[in-house]
């Protein structure tokens, strides 16, 4: 039952796969999966982030705000200030840190809910990236990180692909073996008793805010470079699915806690399923059906299979 | 005396919770080699002071704390059910190997050592959750060992709040060695308990708080002086007389088994207060879960008061409705809602009865049946409105109490009812417990305090194995009788 | 007629002459006058060979197909393709998503398409993607990002409704129907990319033609349609109440304040003027309590021959038609007689297109 | 201390208040009263709605989407159906509590966390509702229907307000004052002890959930008999606000639980603000830097003010 549980979605995965190939002449293609890879990369970076604020029992609302400010601030400051692209992505990667570490001020350090903080602090951010941008899509991102975002890396799929990848690997790694990721689990199930054991609650529950929000940053400019411009509204369109993602992966790989080749294999499933609709000529509502469908589905059958074994928010 | 190096040096301690001071100028010393025993009624402040020893809390300004290298096992234990053994050992100090990679073999070895030390045999990917509440008591311990091993000092400090409430005898028996032979590599000890006899046997001094003022640090006292130190009065007699049962059956139970129980039988006439003993795993602790519904029950027949049903259709719901009420072992995960107030916890069950046309609550009624209980219970504080996590644990269990007591039950299924309750508290819930069985209530007891069944029981059941190999009457019920009992093979 | 200066100007303000101000008023008119009777086809008159398109394959990447008009789009383009060319078009609903948008320009550029048109979306959000699709020898069309021929990201061509003549109508609506003295805010919505373009134009037309009237421009974006329109409106309405003119972009963009201007009675007091015509909104300009006195209407099938007219020029590398002027029509309370059933292209009372563009496409 | 933090975002309410009174000369009068009370019923009721769930600790994000769903059945069943007001108001009550109730059936009996569930199926809810709608605006519903939600009833206010007026006081009595109240206060602090002193806990996390869907279906049909047209993309904006309101709500009148006249002041507070900024001629993104930061801000205060008095989501 536990190996069942844990390839459910992948089993699932396949039949897709299987069922669109069977279905649309020009599925089963590398060119498919070149476009599925190389597409999904800023919703993948998102949803590691909010996977690691959830790992703690931390939940992150602020993430499709923070996307879209990274964006629009990397965009400001190369393409309207004029910055060099280096400076500009490390100074807007510092700035979504510190907003991170503001949300774990007040959430950690005072304890307010940080659901309830990221909720007010995400509209607030939002509210500020309209601001600098004076709510209009920002260009002139230089061409070098364009290119650098976008050129054909390695099978023809770009470097930030390559990025992602080496990020879930890396937080497979935290999150698997070393001891942090083992703290971050005992956090989650109990933050007193964490507490009580000699943890640092505190640290490790704000770090994982404030890489929540790095990532969140990274995401935006990841985006924004691919596109060589910025919209100060692009980022709230990744909240639902970034926390889609992250549940889904929830129930595969690791079953019962959240983890990054989950989150993968989640993020590229979803997707597998929309490209598919998209092929068969499906576009608009039957995607959300599927999309909405499916994640119940997936979860639902694995929790069953797996008897009880969901991360427990409650 | 004074070339042992001391341990752990306190001065001028005190800790004030929103202006209220539970904690008095503590001042302190324990040396290397010495075993302290710490004792007080319940709320007297014992726990406090131990959290501020780990750093939980931080002491009101003016104290001063001199100690390095300590290890705690808390009140509660303080593991995570849904993590192995392993990881509730080592979570604070995993051994890394090459890139903070834990080095789980290693790691294993390790902790297999501990377990075995304080006789635990699990493997340590085991799930704490898996365990029976002794297994865990145990687990708890080891990692005690395991952090003191890991400060390498040569005169550690290991404290120990209410280990034993958990405990069976032999359980006690093995962590008393390990304590010994602990303070006699040089470690210092201080145990807190609330079974004097324990605390007499294993300790060279022990300090008594009362009502958070350290009154004594004394040694070879008898028990009554520790109690008469404790309470600030002379002590009356724990056990109250116990009722004579009378009349037909008030509850029998035809081949009940569920969990690690099988095939048990019994009845109770009204006014009888029965006894389940047994070894960790034996079944004896089964019951009250299973005849209340906590637990589904594999099978098995209940008639209870003219009605007779399936076992396995019980709910708690259910169970409540007929009379049956339930206080579990597992107070801060099954038992109460912490956050919430004295009186909330206190009338969950018994709401309709607070409301007019069972609908409105009526909260001046609600609030002076939970006063009369604050008061009959001899709850500290003595309000209602307190929430219950700032009670200290015994108070919290008299509120428990209380809150089913309220019901008016007809049978009353209790486990470990009197785990970290002091003297004075145990004494009156002992008293409600016969009052309730006077008239006419059957209680059942499940419990690892042998003294308490002998005294309070017209008949124990012993378990083995899950299933019950003896059933001792009031005419042979001695402690001593009752151990052998436990633990013939 | 009307030669005094408006109540509501402060007596210093010495603006253009009286004259100025009726020969504004007049050519307004004029223009409203115009723009009430039936769209005339002022399409292109080039034909394009389009014997050998058959076959080849669009990708078409709307940025949210949840929006009605934009999905009729979609479904039309396609049928026209599909008819007269033989031509497949893979529709690719971004859902608001620029990832989801960029996916699209991949899968095209995968799939070896033709031709990539994107609809609605900002086209200098997708200058790399364009010059990727250019580099795999893709032409790729913008539509409907608000100034129709305004091909200045690298694309092929722009088919767009002319949204600047949108916003001067709705000026110039605003200034006769107030007889030169109205005062108005544009509810602008600039995450949309055609909201400048014709929020300014409104603005300019109205300073053009009316040196006595009134404007302001605030921007409420798609997020904040919802809960922030209906409040505007009567904030607006409460702290001046000469300022009458209520002209968000869009009716949809309208429709959370026809709400609050019916829940505050104040239907008679103000005029919502807006663009789109979209069915189940315009039908509000028959309910005085909406507040509703003026809807633009774009003719949606008109635009889907002159999108597929785009496609075919750009497949067979025919020179693109700056302007297609796409039927416009106004419908207000004049002609709101006009709205009925459910065929909205017999509101036009125009049909000349569905002739004039087959007549172009020549074999 | 208590006090304080009971009426301190009543205190902030009436600070902000006078701010705007004395930099806006037209705020100050009974028309924005008028206004900020008869606009922000649906919003109210989706607030009251998401917040009888908190209130038994179960996330409904399925609320965007049944508001949108509720108001376009009735649309379409009164408008393009022809079916008369009452009816097809009722049929699309009963549907979104049905869709309540499928949600509930997942989360509560098979045990799937409701944050999941609801998330996967209020993105196939919005599915439907483009599909039935066949993503267009639907219009027609009744004029009977439309007066009788615009139409002013009280103080020139229309009825819907006191229709949420009155199930203020309906949940406000349920939660402070009935056996189910407090049921569903012990549910949320602890489920295993609601079971075991006798609860139905699953019927009560059941029935919240269905209250929320019902209540999310109210609040569209008000929005669509509002507007006099129903909008299947209208309802994803209530999703935010909703929590938001229902979160600050939480910290104020009953702090440290969520109740129905917190929820009222959070709802009105929220909406003086943002109507005060656009008198004072601030909309676009100024709206939303103050709504962020009040939001963040009250919770915060009221926080610090009751020492650790939230309900808490871990
Ligand atoms: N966090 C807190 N806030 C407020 N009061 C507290 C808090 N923790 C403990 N108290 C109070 O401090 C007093 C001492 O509690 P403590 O837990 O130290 O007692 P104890 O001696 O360990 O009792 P027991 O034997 O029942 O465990 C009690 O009156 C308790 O109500
Ligand atoms: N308690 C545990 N909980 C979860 N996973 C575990 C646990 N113990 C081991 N594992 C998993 O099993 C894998 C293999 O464990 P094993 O003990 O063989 O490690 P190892 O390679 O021998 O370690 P090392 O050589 O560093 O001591 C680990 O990488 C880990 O992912
Ligand atoms: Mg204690
Ligand atoms: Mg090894």
């Amino acid at each position: 039952m536990r190996t069942v549980e844990r390839y459910a979605v992948l089993v699932v995965w396949a039949l897709i796969i299987l069922f669109f190939s069977w279905r649309s002449d020009s599925f089963a293609s590398t060119s498919t999966v070149k476009l599925i890879l190389s597409t999904q990369t800023v919703i993948l970076i998102a949803t590691l982030g909010v996977m690691i604020s959830l790992a703690v029992q931390e939940f992150d609302l602020s993430i499709g705000a923070v996307v879209g400010f990274g964006g629009c601030l990397v965009a400001v400051l190369d393409g309207e200030q004029g910055l060099p692209p280096g400076p500009a992505i490390l100074i807007a990667i510092v700035a979504c840190a510190l907003f991170g570490a503001v949300n774990a001020a007040i959430s950690v350090l005072l304890g307010v809910p940080s659901i309830i903080v990221t909720l007010g602090s995400g509209t607030l951010l939002t509210g500020i990236t309209l601001g600098i941008t004076d709510s209009k899509v920002v260009t002139g991102i230089s061409a070098k990180t364009v290119r650098f975002m976008t050129d054909p890396f390695l099978f023809g799929i770009p470097l930030p692909f390559y990025g992602g990848l080496l990020l879930c690997l890396a937080l497979w790694f935290v999150l698997q073996h070393t001891p942090l990721g083992r703290r971050m689990i005992f956090i989650a199930e109990n933050r007193e008793v964490a507490r009580l054991a000699g943890l640092r609650v505190t640290l490790i529950r704000a770090g994982a805010l404030v890489a929540t929000s790095t990532l969140g940053g990274l995401a935006g400019i990841v985006l924004a470079g691919t596109n060589s411009a910025a919209n100060p509204q692009a980022g709230a369109s990744y909240l639902l699915p970034a926390f889609a993602a992250a549940f889904l992966g929830s129930t595969t790989i690791v079953p019962g806690r959240f983890n990054a080749w989950g989150s993968f294999v989640a993020v590229y499933f979803l997707t597998t399923g929309i490209t598919g609709l998209q092929y068969l000529g499906y576009a608009g509502w039957p995607e959300q059906v599927f999309y909405g469908g499916s994640l119940v589905a997936a979860v639902t059958l694995s929790h069953i299979a797996g008897h009880r074994k969901l991360p427990s928010f409650a | 005396m004074d070339e042992v190096e001391a341990v752990l040096e306190l001065a001028g301690v005190s800790k004030t919770f929103d202006g209220v001071r539970v904690l008095h100028d503590v001042t302190l010393t324990v040396r290397a080699g010495e075993i302290l025993g710490l004792i007080g009624e319940n709320g007297s402040g014992k726990s406090t002071l131990i959290k501020i020893l780990s750093g939980y809390h931080s002491p009101d300004p003016g104290a001063r704390i001199e100690l390095d290298a300590a290890s705690f096992i808390h009140q509660d234990l303080a593991l995570v059910p849904s993590m192995t053994v392993l990881e509730n050992l080592r979570i604070a100090r995993f051994d890394t190997g090459f890139g903070w990679r834990i080095r789980w073999s290693a790691e294993r070895a390790r902790v297999g050592r501990f377990l075995k030390q304080v006789g635990l045999d699990v493997h340590p990917d085991t799930r704490v959750g898996d365990l029976s509440v002794t297994e865990q008591a145990l687990v708890a311990m080891a990692r005690g060992l395991a952090d003191i091993e890991e400060t390498g000092s040569s005169h550690p400090l290991l404290v120990l709040d209410e280990p034993t409430a958990y405990l069976p005898n032999d359980g006690v028996r093995r962590l008393f060695g390990v304590l010994r032979d602990l303070a006699a590599d040089g470690a210092a000890i201080v145990f807190v308990s609330h079974r004097l006899d324990e605390v007499r046997e294993l300790c060279d001094r022990v300090a008594v708080l009362r009502g958070g003022d350290l009154v004594a640090v004394v040694s070879d006292q008898s028990e009554k002086e520790l109690l008469r130190l404790m309470l600030g009065r002379p002590v009356e007699e724990l056990y109250p007389d116990t009722p004579s049962p009378e009349g037909e059956p008030l509850l029998s139970v035809d081949g009940l088994s569920g969990g690690t129980l099988a095939d048990l039988s019994f009845t109770a006439r009204p006014g009888e207060i029965i006894g389940f003993a047994g070894l960790p795993g034996s079944g004896y602790d089964e019951v009250p879960y299973l005849l209340t519904g906590a637990r589904p029950a594999g099978g098995g027949r209940v008639r209870f008061d003219g009605q007779e049903l399936a076992a396995a259709t019980l709910r708690p719901r259910s169970a409540i409705r007929l009379g049956l009420a339930l206080l579990p072992a597992d107070r801060a995960h099954t038992g109460c809602a912490p956050a919430l107030t004295v009186r909330e916890n206190m009338t969950l069950p018994t709401l309709p009865a607070f409301t007019r046309f069972r609908a409105v609550v009526n909260q001046r009624r609600e609030r002076r049946a939970a006063l009369e209980q604050v008061e009959r219970f001899a709850v500290v504080p003595r309000r209602t409105e307190t929430a219950l996590r700032y009670l200290s644990g015994g108070n919290q269990q008299k509120v428990l109490l209380a809150k089913w007591m309220l019901g008016q039950p007809k049978v009353l299924a209790l486990h470990e009812p009197t785990q970290g309750v002091d003297v004075g508290a145990k004494r009156e819930i002992f008293a409600h417990l016969s009052d309730a069985a006077a008239a006419g209530a059957v209680v059942l007891l499940s419990t690892v305090e042998h003294e308490d069944l002998a005294h309070l029981c017209s008949r124990v059941h012993v378990f083995h194995g899950g299933r019950c190999r003896r059933v001792i009457e009031q005419a042979d019920l001695t402690p001593g009788r009752l151990a052998e009992a436990v633990y013939a093979s | 007629t009307d030669e005094e200066t408006p109540s509501d100007t402060p007596a210093q303000s010495v603006g253009p002459t009286a004259t100025d101000a009726a020969a504004g008023l007049a050519e307004a008119q004029k223009i409203i006058d115009e723009f009430r009777q039936p769209p005339k086809w002022q399409g292109p008159d080039a034909a394009v060979p389009i014997g050998s398109v058959a076959g080849k394959k669009v990708t078409y990447i709307s940025v949210s197909n949840s929006i009605p008009v934009l999905k009729y789009w979609s479904d039309a383009v396609t049928r026209l393709l599909q008819q007269y060319g033989n031509v497949t078009m893979n529709v690719i609903d971004a859902k608001g998503s620029v990832d989801e948008a960029n996916k699209g320009f991949e899968q095209a550029i995968a799939q070896k398409a033709d031709v990539i048109v994107f609809q609605a979306l900002p086209a200098q959000l997708f200058q790399a993607q364009i010059t990727r699709a250019k580099a795999a020898g893709i032409k790729v069309i913008s539509a409907n990002t608000g100034v129709p021929g305004k091909v200045d990201n690298g694309q092929y061509s722009e088919v767009s409704f002319d949204y600047v003549k949108v916003g001067q109508l709705i000026g110039d609506w605003m200034v006769a129907d107030s007889q030169g003295k109205g005062k108005g805010l544009v509810v602008s919505s600039d995450d949309v990319p055609a909201s400048q373009p014709q929020a300014q134009a409104t603005a300019s037309e109205v300073k053009r033609l009316c040196p006595a009237c009134d404007i302001q421009i605030k921007d409420v974006q798609i997020p904040q349609w919802q809960t922030s329109v209906p409040t505007l409106f009567q904030t607006t309405i409460n702290s001046d109440p000469t300022r009458t003119y209520l002209l968000p972009l869009y009716d949809g963009q309208g429709l959370p304040g026809l709400g609050a201007i019916r829940t505050a009675g104040a239907g008679s007091k103000v005029k919502v003027g807006a663009f789109n015509a979209t069915p189940g909104i315009v039908e509000q300009l028959k309910d005085p309590a909406s507040g509703l006195k003026l809807d633009i209407g774009g003719h949606n099938e008109w635009w889907a021959y002159a999108c597929t007219d785009a496609i075919f020029r750009a497949l067979t590398n025919t020179a693109p038609v700056q302007n297609y002027n796409v039927g416009l029509r106004i419908f207000d309370t004049s002609n709101a007689n006009l709205i009925q059933g459910t065929d909205e292209f017999s509101w036009y009372g125009s049909t000349e297109y569905r002739t004039k563009f087959p007549a172009l496409w020549t074999k």
